[in-house]
């Protein structure tokens, strides 16, 4: 042992040969009752004791489980006598009483004094125990508290348990979401590229259909720069006529612009095409 | 590849639940790594039932919480491995753990219904704290004069305490009433213990249809 | 304990590593878990091959890298696992959507024909941006000095947009916001577009301009 325990320590030793013979004398709730004298804690110990008392319903669940009392048969004379006297002892410390100890001495009192009033005959006999409802607020309180205990003693994060992490390998990459284009915004984009150019005006405005466009890029696209391919093949006849129309206008379009060459071996030999190389500087 | 191996798929099963900022289901699993791949669901629970097994005796297990599939150390070597931070562990008051379990077990519940069985008020502290940590949420809120907040934990906090569902929580004591008790409101009690702790869906479902309410009476 | 067995070792070591905010070395793992045990420099390594070994047909490896020992995720898993993250890529700026909408109207066209109308010179990195997006791609080289690249749209940019063909692409007249200040202009614009765009066979020009009849009155 210590020169000097804590408080708490000394508070325990001193308080419990008090409470020993207690059990002895309440059995059932039907003996003699202690005297406050006998109660004597040092302040400072006792202002520790009842600070750790979550409230009404803890006390008055430590008070009973010191005692061993039965819950069920609650004895509350002997039990509101132990809790009023706390309750003195906290005032008396000036302790910050909390309205809930008063309003529980106030039950406690109504419980007691109803059952000192004689049982009608015709009352229904097990419907009106005034202690009922305090048995079961104790007891629900009792199972939470239970609960709670466990809860805290469950194994958890931070305290028993760590989650385990690895790096991922630096080829790992995020996959980037790219951003949602409307075609309204297409449109919106082309006009106003097109109001932006001031010298849009002085410029030839080209006048093929788009569609004829598009088939200048097809057409690019399929045809080699260092093979020859056949004129033919870049007709599609499922396309019907007005398909071999834009296709032979955009031939000729980009014949023109000098982006295909033309060749033929000799008079309605086949025609090939192959995309210029032509320098022309 | 469309197609892998039980070995390939345990391998990126097991990398990927590594690597994941969090825990992970076998839905996300499958909608992200396993993407292109074709893993049945057997397939993917049989790779998860054989990572489990395989890091059984190792310092690292496979557990599954609320959020999914997650590793984590073994329990047995706490003492050990908290001396890797300084920070003190976070401690919690038995008023915040008892304010915790009654949300834990009763939910929904209201801050005045958690009064009535502590016997004691709620500081804003504890509801504050509780909130914080991700830990409980207001869910909707009573349809009783001054519309109080309806209070239930969150996933969060199933993880933390490495559960799945608040079926594994701890039971709780049914009292069982004394004789001249009254008898239905016992049961009742223990009738909403026992649906709120096995079916967190059916909770929602009326927290739900309590919040329909809310906006119906906001339409007069 | 103050001593530990090779097997208790390994588990606190793999645990340690795991569970830590980044790479340890073997001085940090003596400083914090190993710290009341009594471990050897010689039987820390032998911990560390094994584990190494352990992992080494798994979907995580052991690795030393510069600040310590860590587990990380085997690189050729990285497709799949690249799967997990996302990264979303900002709104394209003006100058990209009007740089596409160009190739789209007036392909196949040169950066430069781009920049006549734009007035300002187009960065290489929208030209990047678009064609690794695979919306544009080069089919061909003007046979002028230079032999500028003539970018075109490909069918990428059509299945993304819903388009069959470049036809149908809309005639730009149908978005004229309303109060246009340069009405007139617009006008002349949106004529010519919507000839280049819907008549490929000719469309008569009464149709046009009934259709511009309408538009104008719409604006008002």
């Amino acid at each position: 042992m210590t020169d000097q325990p804590p408080i708490i320590d000394q508070a325990k030793e001193q308080s419990e040969p008090v409470q020993q013979p207690l059990p002895l004398a309440f059995v059932n709730g039907e003996a003699v009752i202690d005297k406050p004298e006998d109660l004597y804690i040092p302040p400072d110990a006792l202002e520790v004791i009842l600070e750790t008392f979550e409230g009404p319903l803890d006390l008055l669940l430590y008070l009973i489980r010191k005692q061993k009392f039965d819950i069920v048969n609650l004895p509350i004379l002997q039990i509101t006598k132990q809790y009023m006297e706390y309750v003195d002892l906290m005032k008396d410390l000036k302790l910050e009483l909390a309205a809930e100890y008063l309003l529980m001495a106030a039950i406690l009192a109504e419980v007691k004094s109803r059952l000192l009033l004689p049982k009608r005959q015709d009352a229904e006999e097990d419907e009106d125990d005034p202690r009922a409802e305090l048995i079961r607020r104790l007891k629900e309180y009792e199972a939470i508290k239970k609960v709670a205990e466990e809860l805290d003693n469950m194994p958890r994060q931070e305290r028993d348990l760590f989650t385990g992490h690895a790096a991922p390998d630096e080829s790992v990459e995020p996959i980037k979401v790219l951003p949602d284009v409307t075609l309204q915004e297409l449109v919106l984009s082309f006009q106003s590229a097109l109001k932006k150019a001031k010298a849009f005006e002085h410029h030839h405005i080209e006048r093929e259909a788009l569609s004829t466009r598009e088939r200048m890029s097809m057409i690019l696209e399929r045809v080699s720069r260092h093979h020859f391919t056949g004129f033919d093949e870049l007709f599609e006849a499922s396309e019907g006529k007005a398909g071999v129309v834009v296709t032979f206008l955009a031939i000729l379009e980009l014949v023109k612009e000098n982006l295909l060459e033309l060749v033929q071996g000799e008079p309605y030999a086949n025609i090939h095409v192959k995309v210029s190389s032509v320098q022309e500087w | 590849m469309a197609k892998i191996s039980a070995a390939q798929l345990k391998q990126l099963v097991e990398a990927a639940i590594f690597v994941a900022d969090g825990p992970l289901t076998k839905e996300q699993l499958q909608n992200t790594v396993l993407q292109d791949l074709k893993v049945s669901k057997k397939q993917l629970d049989e790779a998860l039932v054989e990572l489990e097994l395989d890091y059984r005796p190792r310092g690292i297990q496979l557990v599954e919480v609320a959020s999914g599939y997650r590793f984590q150390s073994m329990d047995s070597l706490s003492p050990w491995l908290s001396k890797m931070w300084h920070e003190h562990v976070p401690r919690y008051s038995r008023a915040m753990m008892e304010t915790l379990a009654l949300i834990a077990y009763r939910q929904p519940i209201t801050r005045g219904e958690i009064e009535d069985v502590r016997g004691v008020s709620v500081s804003s502290h504890i509801i504050k704290t509780l909130s914080e940590r991700d830990w409980i949420k207001i869910v909707g809120h009573k349809e009783v004069p001054g519309r109080p907040a309806l209070y239930a934990t969150t996933r969060q906090f199933l993880d933390y305490f490495s559960l799945k569902s608040l079926a594994e929580l701890p039971p709780i004591e049914e009292f069982v009433p004394p004789e001249q008790d009254d008898d239905e409101l016992t049961l009742h009690l223990a009738q909403e213990i026992n649906q709120t702790v096995s079916a967190p869906q059916d909770t929602s479902t009326d927290v739900n249809e309590s919040e329909q309410t809310i906006n119906q009476e906001q339409l007069h």
